[in-house]
């Protein structure tokens, strides 16, 4: 299993996309940054391909305002958890 | 574990060292071993010794020299991508014949081969990119 | 508000596209605005993109004590900065409502957007 | 290929999405490339993105005499880098056909692409 | 009339959707630097609301291989040619 | 035309510098005059006194001096985006307490008012950014 980490809004990049396309079945994607917008209901579709296994960074989401809008469907995780993922990862991608 | 972090974004301008300094803290209090910081991009401006951030904002290169003091954290500029950005360090700026330095311990200029070794030598390599 | 006070040289519009915390562009973006505004300049400013984020509630420091821009933003008022608008197009993108924004910015559509650059005899984009 | 040298400590795949010119990603990616093949890692090269344009022929150095990254991708084969791969649906993006590439790269499908990463211990995207 | 100048690929980011948002009937659009990639006929159908003002920047063509493959549609501009084009824009607007 | 050029990306990483400094000779060629290069935001990078590109690849700095020694056209670095990033002239330097500078003339320190100005004064303000 590998973690994926992107730090860029689907609204304006395609870089999770990317992401997307280097995913295996296990692996799990983290939203850090300006990528926690990928979080919002409204944005969260373009990463339905990957039911369960998409993580947003808490501390990204409440600077932002954002973690009261995140979907439920995101797990979110401070950034100890951060640290956890990478740990339950083999290895790690940024897709930037 | 051991881990190594590639920084590839400039200081105050994208999030990226923000979130390395922040996750590098946060691998240290979790009991891992942070071997080195790799600085190349534009991540190679955190080396700058002359920053003056406003007071209210965190001091990145305050915060890497304090990683490095208290946890023996190399901090590894990649001297090709520093050269070209003005970034070099008293010996540097000998051979290129000029006065003066903007790069200083505990900052080391190094290759990229230094980046290819952490990537084999560490459990976990993570990119924080601009 | 705008026949408080005699344009100066020409109005400015500052564009912002960018997110809070994420980049430094929507602070220096901010930063040319304010200094506009205090040498005399009629500014207005469009939230595009990203942009809109950053009139979104409840914004805090980030995790290093990273101020953000919101502080920022809440001043605006006070340099007489008072147009304000946000694509209208990017509002829905993200699903926000123009009334659950701080500073309550009008919303553009793209054709009002176009007018609005028109209109300006200076535009720059951050 | 690769059964003529034993790969070192894992093989590594350097992920490369930028276009050739517009900034130094391409140049600084393939310079980590070089280096780890040059160290005797076993290094696979795939173009995502914008990146399958650094293989458009006839490239030319910049207006002010940038050199570009179409020399360095011809010493790849001095380094023993001979697995390239080109994002197949980054080519139809472009309207552009492998075989009019240089270096002859391979195609790859989504599912391939994230076989490939799989495949390989170490992955560095730029 | 304004020039609206584009530096990025549309194939990456939706920037150019911003400059089409800001553009008026009689405004002009430059491509440079990666943004020519936008004259590929593949991509250029993205400035079709703009037809007749289109440009790209010649050197920047030139340099990645795509001058040959720019689209009969896009009207090449040498540096010479962009200077002239910021004269005859009242004013210009950079999209990045 | 009285122009003025407005740069923000990082010479080197992003074209942004390579483009500004071929427009600007471009324009000069035609016949206008150059107010200005403001530098803002990483374009301030560009004003680092000690970069060392390789010799065959184009010395940024060094066509920002011979623009402003032929054409007398102001290098403007907006002081707030140079501080933040490590880059400071002598009396910068002693105001924060540190030996050494990273900026000299005729790259000068301002502030962003300048920019303000300049978008006033001149017919054309051209951005170039990342």
């Amino acid at each position: 299993m590998k973690l994926h980490i992107v730090n860029r809004s689907p609204a304006s990049y395609r870089v999770h996309e990317q992401a997307l396309a280097a995913m295996g079945p296990e692996d799990r994607l983290l939203l850090i940054e300006d990528g926690v917008q990928g979080g919002l209901p409204q944005l969260v579709r373009h990463f339905e391909a990957i039911p369960g296994r998409l993580y947003a960074l808490r501390e990204d989401l409440e600077a932002r305002g954002l973690l009261g809008r995140c979907d439920a469907s995101v797990q979110v995780v401070d950034v100890d958890g951060f640290v956890q993922l990478t740990e339950e990862a083999e290895h790690t991608l940024s897709w930037y | 574990m051991r881990y190594a972090i590639l920084l590839m974004g400039s200081p105050y301008s994208d999030q990226a060292s923000h979130s390395a300094l922040r996750f590098a803290r946060a691998l240290l209090a979790r009991g891992h071993r942070l071997e080195a910081v790799f600085f190349y991009h534009d991540g190679v401006y955190n080396a700058a010794r002359l920053s003056a951030p406003p007071q209210d904002e965190p001091h990145l290169a305050d915060g890497w020299v304090a990683l490095h003091e208290e946890q023996g954290v190399a901090l590894q500029v990649c001297i090709a991508a520093a050269l070209r950005r003005g970034l070099m360090d008293e010996r540097e700026a000998a051979r290129h014949g000029k006065a003066g330095h903007s790069v200083e311990a505990p900052f080391e200029l190094t290759g990229v081969g230094q980046l290819v070794d952490l990537s084999q030598r560490c459990d976990r390599l993570v990119t924080f990119g601009p | 508000m705008s026949d408080e006070h005699e344009p100066l040289a020409g109005d400015l519009l500052v564009i912002l596209r960018h997110a809070p915390h994420g980049s430094s562009w929507l602070r220096e973006g901010l930063d040319v605005a304010l200094v506009a505004a205090a040498f005399g300049t009629e500014v207005s400013l469009l939230f595009m993109g990203e942009g809109v984020t950053a009139l979104v509630e409840d914004q805090t420091a980030g995790a290093l004590g990273q101020k953000g821009t919101a502080p920022t933003l809440e001043m605006l008022e006070m340099y007489d900065i008072e147009t304000l608008w946000v694509e209208a197009e990017a509002l829905s993108r993200f699903g926000l409502d123009a009334d659950e924004l701080m500073l309550a910015p009008r919303a553009l559509e793209a054709g009002a957007i176009a007018e609005a650059v028109r209109k300006h005899p200076r535009v720059l984009t951050f």
